[in-house]
């Protein structure tokens, strides 16, 4: 049955699935990506802070929402990109997919917690005290902990494979609950402080302000992409230490 | 000498139902005969529940508007205390591999021992918290929701623990490990569940969280024995 | 440009300190997201190296 | 009337950086012993674990009956009977509820022939008493005690001899030897010889493992 499902798929997908050529594309792709990110996030940024005009409620402390918000939104990216990544490597036994999952954790965590922290810090000027139960910072901090929880569940188990299918089991157990957390604590949050300022929820926000954000997001989004392929590279050469093209490779140098 | 019947011949397969009643007994059975394992989440449920007057206050209105949250974090916590041991004695003595070579489906069977480990921890915990509620001053009206939620939610809580056990039970310390991965996941019915009971004491309808609770109940059914046994195959195989 | 001097840049109408903060962490975070992976795989080639002399040696 | 039951191609397992077996293939007929051979740690449960499908870190392809034993996963579970490393009896469960368990699990065990097996494997009289009196011994026999009830075709035993006195390993080589000669064939590891049961294929795990052996 499976060799019957290989056909229907692309030809790439089989070539994503050899180490070897994806530990090449990475390597090829790298400073194209690393150049764009760093364009795009100078730029956003100094688009963001000089060019982009101050809020009329918030003054100038609205300008955190260049970070906040591109990272809150990789956070999530980052957790279902790891989650599908799993799954594929659970159905198709494809290492690579494996190494991808595993190699997302620990950058999607880090997202979280900038997306934390800065909300915090946000909410400072905002609502005058460094943490407010506010729904998202809420399901982010429950996002955070789901990540934990994947990456706890991975370093414990000793076996790469076995580790790998289990995460993989988690993740998307996570990624079926994510909508239903997000779902309950905006219920909370509504029954318990009803009507209070949202962080992010603007009504119309004027091109001047949007415009750097979305230069900021697609700027989050290659630096993931750039992040992703450098712990994946490392991740490649740890499970493929065996195989020979890893040992030429290192040998060469 | 006799041969083997064909594979055709062989027709002893219980149904479904009597699977999942043979599954249910056999764990019934087990719990019932070591006593401890079915009072000590019952007894942690009421410690943990003394610890609230003592570390917080003992005042009559302040307790009983801390009551709802209290009583459904420590349902929650002894529900998870328990939950490591799920498959722990299965994996160790060997009857998990055999559960997993059978050719019945898996999944009827990882229902039954879920439910087996509820009627024990959740349904007991149910069926002594309004005597915990009226030590923690919950007014009497809050009663039937405390009870209603505990019953719709805690099936739930042992639905999503099983997960967390399957996963861990091939690793030595699972226990601490298990609340990492499970409490997260624990959340939405903690909200649910508080809700109901916080909305049955000031009068307001409960229909609403309950639906909600049985809607997450009935999402866990269908979906949580499959990622249970998933994760059984993949803890028994590494 | 919104500001008409830097030091009204720097102090962003009595929020500097949130902003500032803020973008600070930013940075780290990035920065930890790229140099981390990078030494660790500078650290891991080597140690495979190592490796592979030694096993090179031995047979 | 030999048939080529299970039958296994390059099988590849490595365990913590090291391979277990390499490039392993076999085929089980109907009616033949495999002993599986090899020292300590040469991955002979692991190979058995493999065959039973408990372990799926492998590369490499089994059949079933001519067909992969992933698709043929409900049929193959119907014929096999497999008997690991730990007995898998509960203790606080008597004999009999253990059996009885295991009937409901896989429909090719008997359970009109409880009783009969448990007198065979001399724990008569046993029956309703919890496992946790008995000791380890009798733990295994009953374990063993499925064999007798089982119609399964292919046994995959691990070291069932092991705790068992002289006269159980006698009457357990007899309950083989009449599997055997019904068309069954079995799979084990053991450290014992086995005496009188005809031929008997030895696979050795060291000697596969050799350089260019």
């Amino acid at each position: 049955m499976a060799k019957a499902e290989k056909k229907w798929l692309p030809r790439w997908f089989y070539q994503l699935a050899s180490p070897r050529w994806c530990y090449q594309i990475c390597g090829k792709l790298l400073p194209g990506f690393s150049l764009v990110t760093l364009v795009l996030l100078l730029g956003g940024t100094l688009w963001a802070l000089l060019f982009a005009p101050a809020d009329y409620q918030q003054g100038n402390s609205f300008r955190i929402i260049y970070l906040h918000v591109p990272s809150a939104i990789l956070a999530q990216s980052c957790y279902m990109l790891m989650a599908v990544a799993g799954a594929i490597g659970l159905i198709w036994k494809m290492k690579v997919a494996d190494m991808v999952a595993k190699s997302c954790a620990p950058i999607g965590a880090s997202l979280a917690v900038l997306a934390l922290l800065t909300g915090a810090i946000w909410g400072k000027p905002t609502w005058g005290s460094w943490w407010v139960w506010d729904a998202r910072l809420t399901s982010m901090l429950i996002l955070f902990f789901l990540y934990l929880g994947v990456m706890a569940l991975n370093s414990a188990i000793e076996s790469e494979s076995t580790a790998a299918q289990s995460t993989a089991v988690l993740a998307l157990v996570g990624l079926v609950n994510i909508p239903i957390i997000k779902y309950s604590v905006e219920w909370w949050n509504t029954l318990h402080q009803p009507a209070t300022f949202k962080l992010t929820e603007k009504p119309a926000m004027p091109a001047e302000m949007w415009m750097p954000l979305l230069v900021m997001v697609i700027g989050f989004y290659t630096f993931f992409a750039v992040a992703l392929m450098l712990r994946l590279r490392n991740e490649i050469l740890r499970r493929e230490r065996r195989s020979g093209w890893v040992k030429e490779l290192l040998l060469v140098k | 000498m006799d041969n083997l019947p064909t594979n055709q011949s062989i027709n002893r397969d219980v149904g479904v139902a009597a699977l999942f009643i043979a599954a249910l007994r056999r764990d019934l059975m087990l719990s019932l005969r070591r006593k401890s394992e079915l009072v000590n989440p019952l007894i942690f449920f009421l410690m943990v529940i003394t610890l609230f007057p003592l570390g917080v206050s003992p005042e009559p209105g302040f307790l009983a508007q801390l009551a709802p949250g209290v009583l459904w974090v420590s349902a929650l916590l002894a529900t998870l205390l328990s939950m490591d041991s799920l498959f722990r004695s299965d994996f160790d003595d060997g009857s998990l591999e055999q559960l997993l070579l059978s050719p019945q489906p898996l999944f009827i069977v990882v229902l039954a021992k879920i439910a087996a480990h509820w009627m024990m921890t959740g349904l007991a915990l149910t069926l002594v918290a309004p005597l915990i509620g009226v030590m923690l001053f919950l007014p009497s009206e809050g009663m039937p929701g405390l009870m209603l939620s505990l019953l719709l939610g805690t099936p739930t809580l042992s639905l999503v623990g099983a997960i967390g056990a399957a996963l861990t039970v091939g690793l030595r310390k699972g226990g601490v490990l298990i609340s990492l991965l499970v409490l997260p996941l624990y959340i939405p019915v903690l909200i649910f569940g508080t809700g109901a009971v916080q909305a049955a004491v000031t009068g307001l309808p409960i229909g609403g969280y309950l639906a909600l609770l049985g809607a997450l109940l009935a999402l866990g059914i269908t979906l949580a024995p499959l990622a249970v046994a998933a994760a059984l195959r993949i803890s028994v195989s590494g | 440009m919104s500001f008409n001097s830097f030091s009204e840049f720097l102090s962003m109408g009595g929020h500097g300190l949130y902003v500032w903060l803020s973008y600070a962490l930013g940075l780290i975070v990035i920065l930890a997201n790229l140099v981390l992976p990078l030494q660790a795989g500078k650290r891991l080639k080597q140690s495979l190296a190592r490796r592979i002399h030694r096993e090179a040696k031995r047979s | 009337m030999s048939e080529v039951l299970l039958r296994v191609e390059k099988l590849f397992c490595e365990r913590d950086d090291r391979v277990l077996f390499d490039g392993l293939s076999f085929s089980v007929d109907s009616g033949e012993i495999v002993q599986i051979e090899g020292a300590n740690g040469s991955g002979k449960t692991t190979l058995l674990r493999i065959l039973s499908g408990l372990s799926r870190n492998y590369e490499g392809d089994i059949f079933w009956r001519e067909e992969p034993v992933e698709q043929a996963r409900d049929r193959y579970c119907r014929e096999l009977l497999y008997f690991g490393h730990q007995p898998g009896v509960k203790a606080l469960l008597s004999a009999e509820e253990n059996l009885r368990w295991y009937c409901a699990l896989s429909p090719s065990l008997d359970p009109s022939r409880i009783r009969a097996a448990l007198a065979e494997v001399g724990l008569s009289g046993f029956e309703d008493v919890p496992c946790h009196t008995l000791s380890a011994g009798q733990h295994r026999r009953v374990s063993l005690a499925r064999l007798y009830l089982s119609d399964a075709p292919l046994w995959i035993l691990d070291e069932p001899f092991t705790a068992i006195d002289k006269r159980g390993v006698a009457a357990k080589e007899a309950l083989i030897g009449r599997h055997i000669a019904r068309g069954g064939s079995v799979i084990l590891t053991t450290h014992q010889d086995l005496q009188g049961s005809g031929a008997v294929r030895r696979i050795n795990l060291d000697k596969q493992m050799e350089p260019n052996g």
